[in-house]
C-alpha cells in the first residue's frame, strides 16, 4: 500500500479564522507549494487550446499555419480558424436541414375536368415495379400519376374543394390479397359503386385485390382488382401503357368536401419482402401513400 | 483585442509525459485488486446478458403464441449437446485445478490450464457440429430461434474466456524465459500473472455454471 | 507495430516530418481501416445472404450486409486507433503495461490516449458534438409542429427525426456526466493516479464516437420509424435505417457496460489511504450508484438488440407473432433495461448538485448518509419498476398494483436527495454564481418532473396520459431539467480546472437565464397539450391545439439560441479571451482544487492521505454542538 | 464582519418558514381541489373518465403541498440565506438532523404508500379505469355487456360487433348507458386505441385480445387517436366516434348491417385475435 509520509492532510483545512478572505486556506497552500515545486517536470510549454503559437510548435496544425500567414498575429489566426470552423459547421448544417426539407414528393394538380362538370380528373396507374428510371428502389411497387401527357411518380395531388373528382386507375399489378376483407367493398364514392373494366361493382373477392385507393378521412375506400396470373404480357416496369400491356381499369368519382390536407394510402400489404407487406414503399411517401390537398 | 492573458504562461491543458519525468512505477497489487473486482463485475454483466435469453425462453414458452412455440420434430442432438457441456465442465475443472496449483506454487500449473483452454475450444467445435446435426434452423419457430441465438452467443463468450486464459498462460511461459523489466510502469509486471489467472479462472467457472443452466434449459427441459 | 515498451518512451525528436507522423495508429489510420472494414462487411454480407432469403430480392434490402458492414467498420476503426495492439501483445505473453505510446501536443486528443484527463476532455467535446446534432433534430421537430398538418418534412421523415433525436440524446447523454467529469475527476477525488483500466476507458469513448457517426448515417438508409424505443414488430418492418439504430444502441450498451465496470473497479480498489467509504465525496457515490446500473442493465439491452437484429436478418421469430414470437417480449426486455437507463441519467445529476451545493452555500453537505442511501435506494429499486411503462398494454394486468407500489416507493429515496439539497441550503451563506444557479434550477425542474411522475405512476391517471405529450413533458423535465442543467453546472464549475481558463461571467448568466426561462416556456405547456389529447410523435394534431404548439415551438427556438450562446461563450472564453482562472475560483475544499493546474500526468507527486471528507465548510458549532452561537434556535 | 457580533438576533427561520408554507397550503390546496379539480381532463362523458377526474383531483390535492413546500423553500432560501455583499462568511457547520430526517422519511413513506393504495383501489373498483386490462381482467363489471371489437391495422381503426352478425364498420358508435366490453387487437404492429373523451386507452398488440370496459353516460361525439407509434401514418390514424341513445343505436346498427353486407360476407368468422396469412415475410 502506498502510504506517503504525513504529507499534510490532503483536504483537511484549518477552520476559517474570523472569515478572513484567505483565497486558499493556509495549510492547503503548503500542500500545494510542495506539489508545485515538485511539478517542475521539465518546462511545461505555454500552450493554447489548439497549439497555434509562434516558435515551431511540433503539432502539425501549428506548423501549417506558420507557412500560411507568417506575419499574421495570433489573434488573426484564431479569428480565421474560428470563422472557417463556423463556416464548415454552417454548411454541414445547411446540407443536413436541406436534406430533410426536400423530402416531400412534388405536388401535382389534377387536370381540370371538361367544361361541363365543375370537378377534376385524376388518372393514376399502379405498377408492380417502378423501375430504375423513376426511383433508386427499382423493385418497389408504386402509384404513378398522368400529368402533362406523361407518367410521373408523385403521390401529392391538389384537388378543388367541394367538387366531384372522377378518378381512372390503370392497375398493372398481380393480386396480393387484402389483410382486412372489410376493405374489399367500395365505400364513400358518388353512387356507392365503381366500374371495373366497364362493369359496375361494389365489392370484389378479398384475395383478388392488388391495391386499394383509400382516403380514410373522406371515407373513400376503393379496392383495385389485380391482373390475373396467367396474363399474356404483363407490364414489368413503369411507365406501363394501358394500350400495350394487360391491365384492369377502375373508374369512380368522389366528392372532395371542404378544404384541408387529407392523406391517402393503399390498404393491401403489397410491399413484398417486408414484415406483413407494410414496409418500404408502403411506408415511404411518394410510392403507395400521399397527400390530397383540397384547396 | 489580444488580451493581456496572452503572455501569461498557461500550462498545457494536459501535458504529455514530459521528458525525463520520473514517474514512480506502480506496485502490482493495485492492478491485482482491480482484476479480481473486474472479473466479478464481468460475471454479473454476463449473467444479466444471458438472463435476457432465459426470460425469452420461458416467456415465449408460456405464451405459446398460436401453438407455434415448438413443433414436435424440433429436437437438438442430445449426444453432441451432452458432449459439449461435459467438455465445458471439464475445462472449467482443469482451469480451477491450474489455479490451485499456481497458488500452491508448483510450476506445472500451465499444463492443466492449457488443457482447460484446449477443452474449451473442443466444446465450441462440438456445438458447431451439433448445429449441422440438429435438422432445424433458426427460422423454425420460437424455440429454434431462442436455441440458436442463445447457444451461439454462449460460444462467443467461451471463445473470449479461452483467449483470456491463454493470455495468462502465455505471459507465464514468456516470464519464465525473460522476466519483465523491473522498472516498467508497473513494478514487476509478472506479479500480475497470478491475480490475472485467478480472475480468468473465476470468470470461466462462472460461465461454465451459466453453460450448465443453458444446457439444462435448452436440451433437457 | 512494436509492442508497448517501457512506459517512459522518450518522445520522438520534435521535428518529425509530417508524413512520418501520419503513419501508425492514429485517427487517420482508424478512418481508413474503418471505411475499409465497412466495405468488406458489405461485400461479405452480400456473399452470405444475397440469395438465401426470399425477402431480399423482393425488397432489394440486405440487412445482413449493412449490419456486417457496420460491425466490420467499427472493428477496423478500433484497430486503426491501436486498440488491438495491447490484446495481441498480451496474447503473445508480453507483460502488462499501463500506458500506450504518447503522441505529442494536440495529437493526444485525436487518438488512443490512456490519460484519464485527456479522455475526460475528449468525452466533453465528443458528447457536446452529438448533443448539438440531437439539438438540431429537436429544432427540426418543432419546425414541423408549427403547422398542424405535415408541411416541412413528410410524416415518415418526421418520425425518423423524432427517433434520431430521442436515440441520440438517450444514447449519448447516458454517459453525459459520467464520461467527461467522472473520467476526469474520480481518480483525482479518490487520490488515485489512473483509472483501473486506462485502455477500456479510452475504448468506451471511441465506441461512442463510432456509434454517434453510425446513428447519423441512418439518414442515408431511409431513417427508422420506431422512435428511440424501437418497439417490435414495427422494428422488423422498417427499412435498412433500422440497422443503424440497432448497431448504435448495441455500441452504446457495450460502452456503458465497460464504463460502469471501469468506474466500479476504480472506486472500489484504488482509493487513497484514509479515504474510507464514509469520507468519499458524494459525486463519487453517485458515480458508483450509476455504474452499478450501467454494468447490470446495459447487457440486457445488447441481448435484446441482438434478438431484434436476428429477427430482421435471418427471420428468427423472437418478436414475430406469426412465427411464435411476441411483441410483449420486446416491450418487457426493453423496459427492463429502459428504466434503469433513465435512472442512469438522473443519478449523476443528483451527485453534481449535492457536490456543488456545499461549495456555494459554504456549509457542509447536510445528511451525507441520507443522500447515499437515497442514491443506492434509487439504484437498486430501479430494477423492479419497469412495467409502469406498460400499464395500458395488457401485459400481466394483474401485476399493475405491484408496479404502482414499487414505482411509488422509488420516489422515497428520490425525496431524500431533495431533503439533503434543502438541508444544505438551510441557513446557508449562498453566493448565486452560475453553477449554483444551475443547481437551484435543477431543484425546481426535477420537482416538477417528480410530481408529474406521481400522475403517470398512478395506473388510472396513466390511462389518460400514457403515450401523450404529458408523459413527454414529464421525462423532459426529469432528463433535460435534471441532467442537462446539472451537465452545464458541472461545465461551468469544473472547466476552469480542466483548462485553467475562466468563462465570461455575463455570457454565462445570460445563457442560464435564457435557458431556464425558455426551458419552462417550452415544456410546461406540453403538460396541457398532453391532457388535451395530443399523442407523442405525431406530425398532425387537432386544430384547437395549434396556438399552444406555436408557442412551444417558438420557445424551443429560444432554447436553441440559449445553447448557441453557450457555444459562443465557450469559443470566446477558450480561444479568444483566455482569461486565466484562479487556482481555486470557488474556494472549494475538495482535493481536485488543491492540485496545480495543469494537472500533472499522474495527478499526485505522492498519494495524499485523507483524514476527512471534503465538506469541511462552515463555522464549527459551539461546545453544546447544537447551534452556532450566532444563529438563533 | 465576524459572525459573533451579529447586529440583529437571527429570526427563527424554522418557525417563520413553517408559517408561510402552512398559510400557502391552507389557501392553495382547497382552491386547487375545488377550482381545477372539476375541469381536470378527461371530462365526465363516461364512468371511467369521471373516475379518472376524481383520481387526478386527489393526486393534484396531494401534490400541491409538496410543490409549495419546495418552491417556497427555494424562494425563502434565495432571500434569507444569502452571502452578504462582498463578504466571505461561512454557514453553520450542521451535518444533519436525525429528527428532521426521520419525520421526512415517515411523511414521504406515508404519502407514497397511500398514493399506491388509493391507485390500486381506483383501479380495481373501476374495472381497470378505462385502461386495457389484457385478455383476463382482474375484475369485470357485473350485468350485461355489449362486446365491441376494435381492430387496429396499419393506419386505420375498424370496429366489429360480434353480437350483430360480426358486422364491421369504419367508425365506432356505442349506445349510452350500457357497459361496453372493448376487445382491442391488431393485425400487424402495435397500435393503441385512445379515446380521450371516453377515458379509454388500450394497446392493440398482434395476437392479443386487450379488454377495456367503458360505460358512456352522455350522448355526444368523441375522437379516437392512435397512442403507440405504428409507422408512417401514426399521426393521421384518427377518426371520430359517437355515443348515441340505445334506440338510435339499434336503427344505426341494422342500417350498417345492410350497407356493409357485402364486406361482412367476405370477413373471416369473428375471433378475438386474427392470424391473417401471410404470416411470414415472403410476400
Amino acid at each position: 500500500m502506498i502510504v506517503s509520509p504525513a504529507l499534510g492532510r490532503g483536504t483537511r483545512a484549518a477552520p476559517e479564522t474570523d472569515g478572513a478572505a484567505a483565497v486558499t486556506p493556509e495549510p492547503v497552500k503548503s500542500f500545494m507549494r510542495i506539489l508545485s515545486q515538485s511539478s517542475k517536470l521539465g518546462n511545461p510549454r505555454a500552450w493554447a487550446y489548439i497549439e497555434w503559437q509562434h516558435g515551431g510548435s511540433n503539432c502539425f496544425i501549428g506548423r501549417r499555419f506558420e507557412l500560411l500567414g507568417s506575419g499574421l498575429s495570433l489573434f488573426a489566426k484564431k479569428l480565421i480558424g474560428v470563422t472557417t470552423a463556423v463556416a464548415v459547421v454552417g454548411a454541414l448544417l445547411g446540407l443536413y436541414v436541406a436534406g430533410w426539407a426536400t423530402s416531400f414528393p412534388k405536388e401535382v394538380s389534377a387536370s381540370a375536368a371538361p367544361a361541363s362538370s365543375a370537378g377534376a380528373n385524376l388518372t393514376l396507374e399502379t405498377v408492380a415495379a417502378v423501375g430504375a428510371k423513376y426511383s433508386s428502389h427499382p423493385s418497389w411497387v408504386s402509384y404513378l400519376v398522368r400529368t402533362g401527357g406523361r407518367w410521373q411518380r408523385t403521390t401529392d395531388f391538389k384537388l378543388p374543394a367541394n367538387s366531384v373528382v372522377s378518378v381512372t386507375i390503370y392497375q398493372f399489378d398481380s393480386p396480393t390479397g387484402l389483410r382486412n376483407p372489410f376493405m374489399s367493398q367500395v365505400q364513400g364514392t358518388v353512387g356507392a359503386g365503381a366500374m371495373l373494366d366497364g362493369k359496375p361493382f361494389n365489392a370484389i373477392p378479398p384475395e383478388e385485390a392488388s391495391h386499394t385507393f383509400a382516403i380514410p378521412e373522406l371515407g373513400v375506400f376503393v379496392p383495385l382488382a389485380g391482373v390475373p396470373e396467367e396474363a399474356k404480357h404483363p407490364c414489368e416496369e413503369a411507365p406501363c401503357e394501358p394500350s400495350t400491356t394487360d391491365h384492369r381499369t377502375i373508374t369512380f368519382s368522389f366528392r372532395t368536401g371542404n378544404k384541408g390536407r387529407y392523406r391517402w394510402q393503399c390498404f393491401v400489404p403489397c410491399a413484398a419482402g417486408w414484415y406483413f407487406g407494410n414496409g418500404g414503399p408502403m411506408q415511404t411517401l411518394g410510392y403507395m401513400d400521399g397527400f390530397i390537398d383540397v384547396v | 483585442m489580444a488580451s493581456s492573458s496572452e503572455e501569461l504562461p498557461l500550462g498545457r491543458m494536459v501535458p504529455p509525459v514530459p521528458a525525463g519525468a520520473k514517474i514512480p512505477p506502480e506496485p502490482p497489487d493495485v492492478g491485482a485488486r482491480a482484476l479480481s473486482v473486474a472479473s466479478r463485475l464481468l460475471a454479473g454483466a454476463t449473467t444479466f446478458f444471458f438472463l435476457g435469453y432465459i426470460f425469452a425462453y420461458f416467456y415465449l414458452r408460456s405464451l405459446n403464441v398460436e401453438h407455434l412455440w415448438r413443433h414436435g420434430h424440433i429436437n437438438p442432438n442430445q449426444a453432441l449437446g451432452a458432449a459439449m457441456i461435459a467438455c465445458v465442465v471439464l475445462s472449467a475443472a482443469l482451469s480451477v485445478l491450474g489455479g490451485r496449483l499456481m497458488k500452491s506454487g508448483s510450476r506445472s500449473w500451465t499444463v492443466p490450464a492449457l488443457g482447460g483452454v484446449a477443452l474449451g475450444l473442443v466444446a465450441v467445435a462440438l456445438q458447431c457440429l451439433e448445429y449441422t446435426r440438429q435438422h432445424f434452423g433458426p427460422t423454425d419457430g420460437a424455440y429454434a430461434s431462442v436455441f440458436c441465438a442463445w447457444t451461439a452467443l454462449y460460444l462467443i463468450a467461451v471463445l473470449f474466456t479461452m483467449y483470456w486464459l491463454e493470455t495468462q498462460v502465455a505471459s507465464e511461459l514468456r516470464a519464465r524465459r525473460n522476466p519483465a523489466p523491473v522498472e516498467g510502469d508497473i513494478r514487476q509486471a509478472d506479479r500480475l500473472i497470478a491475480p490475472g489467472l485467478d480472475a480468468a479462472v473465476f470468470y470461466w467457472a462462472f460461465l461454465a455454471a451459466i453453460g450448465v443452466v443453458t444446457y439444462v434449459v435448452l436440451y433437457l427441459v | 507495430m512494436t509492442t508497448t515498451t517501457a512506459a517512459v518512451s522518450t518522445p520522438q525528436p520534435a521535428g518529425r516530418p509530417l508524413w512520418r507522423r501520419l503513419i501508425g495508429f492514429n485517427l487517420l489510420a482508424a478512418v481508413i481501416l474503418g471505411v475499409g472494414g465497412y466495405y468488406l462487411g458489405w461485400f461479405i454480407g452480400h456473399q452470405i445472404s444475397g440469395k438465401s432469403f426470399a425477402y431480399q430480392e423482393n425488397s432489394s434490402e440486405n440487412d445482413v450486409a449493412l449490419l456486417l458492414a457496420y460491425v466490420f467498420g467499427v472493428v477496423g476503426f478500433l484497430i486503426g486507433l491501436g486498440f488491438a495492439n495491447y490484446p495481441v501483445s498480451r496474447m503473445l505473453g508480453r507483460p502488462a503495461s499501463l500506458r500506450e505510446k504518447e503522441e505529442e501536443g494536440v495529437g493526444r486528443y485525436f487518438g488512443l490516449c490512456t490519460d484519464h484527463k485527456v479522455v475526460g476532455i475528449q468525452y466533453l467535446l465528443g458528447i457536446g458534438l452529438f448533443f448539438f446534432i440531437g439539438g438540431v433534430n429537436a429544432m427540426l421537430i418543432r419546425t414541423e409542429l408549427l403547422h398542424q398538418t405535415p408541411q416541412f418534412v413528410g410524416p415518415g421523415q418526421y418520425i425518423s427525426l423524432v427517433g434520431m433525436h430521442g436515440t441520440m440524446m438517450m444514447g449519448m447523454m447516458t454517459s453525459g456526466i459520467l464520461g467527461p467529469f467522472a473520467n476526469y475527476f474520480v481518480p483525482i477525488l479518490i487520490g488515485a493516479r489512473r483509472m483501473a483500466f486506462p485502455r477500456i476507458e479510452a475504448l468506451t469513448f471511441w465506441l461512442l464516437m463510432a456509434a454517434g457517426f453510425i446513428l447519423t448515417s441512418t439518414i442515408f438508409f431511409g431513417g427508422f420509424p420506431t422512435g428511440w424505443t424501437g418497439y417490435e414488430p414495427l422494428n422488423d418492418q422498417a427499412v435498412m435505417g433500422m440497422d443503424s439504430y440497432i448497431i448504435f444502441f448495441a455500441l452504446v450498451g457495450l460502452s456503458m457496460c465497460l464504463l460502469g465496470l471501469n468506474m466500479l473497479a476504480t472506486i472500489i480498489t484504488m482509493r487513497a489511504p484514509g479515504l474510507t467509504w464514509s469520507r468519499l465525496p458524494i459525486f463519487v457515490w453517485s458515480v458508483l450508484a450509476t455504474a452499478v446500473l450501467m454494468v447490470l442493465a446495459a447487457p440486457m439491452l445488447v441481448a435484446t438488440l441482438i434478438m431484434a437484429a436476428l429477427d430482421r436478418t435471418i427471420d428468427t421469430s423472437f418478436f414475430i407473432p406469426g412465427g411464435g414470437g411476441s411483441s410483449y417480449l420486446f416491450e418487457n426486455l426493453f423496459w427492463f433495461f429502459g428504466h434503469p437507463e433513465v435512472y442512469i441519467l438522473a443519478l449523476p445529476g443528483f451527485g453534481i448538485v449535492l457536490e456543488l451545493l456545499p461549495v456555494f452555500t459554504r456549509k457542509p453537505l447536510w445528511g451525507y448518509r441520507l443522500a447515499i442511501s437515497g442514491m443506492l435506494g434509487v439504484s437498486l429499486l430501479s430494477f423492479f419498476v419497469w412495467q409502469h411503462h406498460l400499464f395500458v398494454s395488457g401485459i400481466n394486468a394483474d401485476l399493475r398494483p405491484f408496479y404502482m407500489l414499487s414505482t411509488e416507493i422509488i420516489s422515497i429515496p428520490t425525496g431524500f436527495i431533495f431533503l439533503c439539497a434543502m438541508g444544505t441550503l438551510w441557513k446557508a451563506r449562498s453566493t448565486l454564481s452560475v453553477p449554483m444557479l444551475f443547481c437551484l434550477a435543477w431543484v425546481f425542474n426535477f420537482l416538477i418532473g417528480g410530481l408529474s411522475g406521481v400522475f403517470v405512476s398512478d395506473a388510472p391517471s396513466d390511462t389518460g396520459t400514457h403515450g401523450s405529450f404529458f408523459t413527454m413533458a414529464h421525462f423532459h423535465y426529469t432528463i433535460m431539467g435534471g441532467l442537462i442543467f446539472t451537465f452545464f453546472a458541472a461545465i461551468y464549475y469544473w472547466v476552469p480546472k480542466m483548462t485553467g481558463l475562466r468563462f465570461n461571467e455575463r455570457l454565462a448568466k445570460l445563457h442560464f437565464w435564457l435557458m431556464f426561462i425558455a426551458f419552462n416556456a417550452t415544456f410546461m405547456p406540453l403538460f396541457a397539450l398532453g391532457l388535451k389529447g395530443q399523442p407523442r410523435r405525431v406530425s398532425e394534431y387537432a386544430s384547437n391545439l395549434h396556438a399552444l404548439n406555436v408557442w412551444v415551438s417558438i420557445s424551443a427556438f429560444v432554447l436553441g439560441i440559449s445553447m448557441l450562446i453557450f457555444i459562443v461563450n465557450t469559443v470566446y472564453s477558450m480561444i479568444f479571451a483566455r482569461v486565466a482562472a484562479e487556482q481555486n475560483p470557488w474556494r472549494s475544499k475538495s482535493i481536485e482544487w488543491q492540485i496545480p493546474h495543469p494537472v500533472p500526468v499522474n495527478n499526485f507527486e505522492q498519494i495524499p492521505v485523507f483524514d476527512s471528507d471534503p465538506y469541511d465548510y462552515g463555522v464549527p458549532l459551539t461546545v453544546a454542538g447544537t447551534q452556532p452561537a450566532s444563529a438563533g434556535t | 464582519m465576524s459572525s459573533r457580533s451579529e447586529p440583529v438576533a437571527e429570526p427563527n427561520h424554522a418557525r417563520r418558514f413553517g408559517l408561510i408554507w402552512l398559510a400557502a397550503t391552507v389557501v392553495a390546496t382547497p382552491l386547487v381541489i375545488l377550482l381545477i379539480g372539476p375541469i381536470m381532463p378527461p371530462g365526465k362523458a363516461t364512468e371511467q373518465a369521471a373516475g379518472q377526474v376524481t383520481d387526478n383531483t386527489v393526486l393534484l390535492g396531494m401534490a400541491t403541498p409538496v410543490l409549495l413546500l419546495v418552491v417556497l423553500y427555494l424562494a425563502y432560501a434565495m432571500i434569507c440565506f444569502r452571502q452578504p455583499k462582498g463578504a466571505v462568511l461561512e454557514g453553520p457547520a450542521i451535518r444533519g438532523d436525525a429528527r428532521v430526517q426521520t419525520t421526512w422519511l415517515i411523511v414521504t413513506s406515508a404519502l407514497v404508500l397511500s398514493l399506491a393504495v388509493y391507485g390500486t383501489l381506483r383501479l380495481l373498483s373501476d374495472d381497470g379505469a378505462g385502461s386495457g386490462s389484457g385478455p383476463t381482467p382482474l375484475t369485470t363489471p357485473k350485468g350485461p355487456k355489449l362486446p365491441v371489437q376494435v381492430i387496429g391495422q396499419q393506419w386505420a381503426f375498424t370496429y366489429r360487433y360480434p353480437t350483430y352478425g360480426g358486422v364491421e364498420v369504419p367508425h365506432l358508435v356505442i349506445p349510452k348507458g350500457k357497459m361496453i366490453e372493448l376487445h382491442v387487437t391488431s393485425l400487424d404492429v402495435i397500435h393503441s386505441f385512445w379515446s380521450r373523451q371516453l377515458g379509454v386507452k388500450a394497446d392493440a398488440n398482434p395476437q392479443v385480445d386487450n379488454i377495456a370496459f367503458v360505460e358512456a353516460n352522455r350522448v355526444g361525439a368523441f375522437d379516437v387517436r392512435c397512442a403507440e407509434l405504428c409507422g408512417l401514418w401514426h399521426g393521421e390514424m384518427f377518426d371520430h366516434g359517437r355515443v348515441v341513445t340505445p334506440a338510435e343505436f339499434e336503427t344505426w346498427i341494422h342500417q350498417a348491417q345492410v350497407t356493409y353486407g357485402p364486406a361482412t360476407k367476405a370477413l373471416p368468422p369473428y375471433s378475438t385475435t386474427y392470424l391473417p396469412e401471410p404470416t411470414r415475410r415472403g410476400g
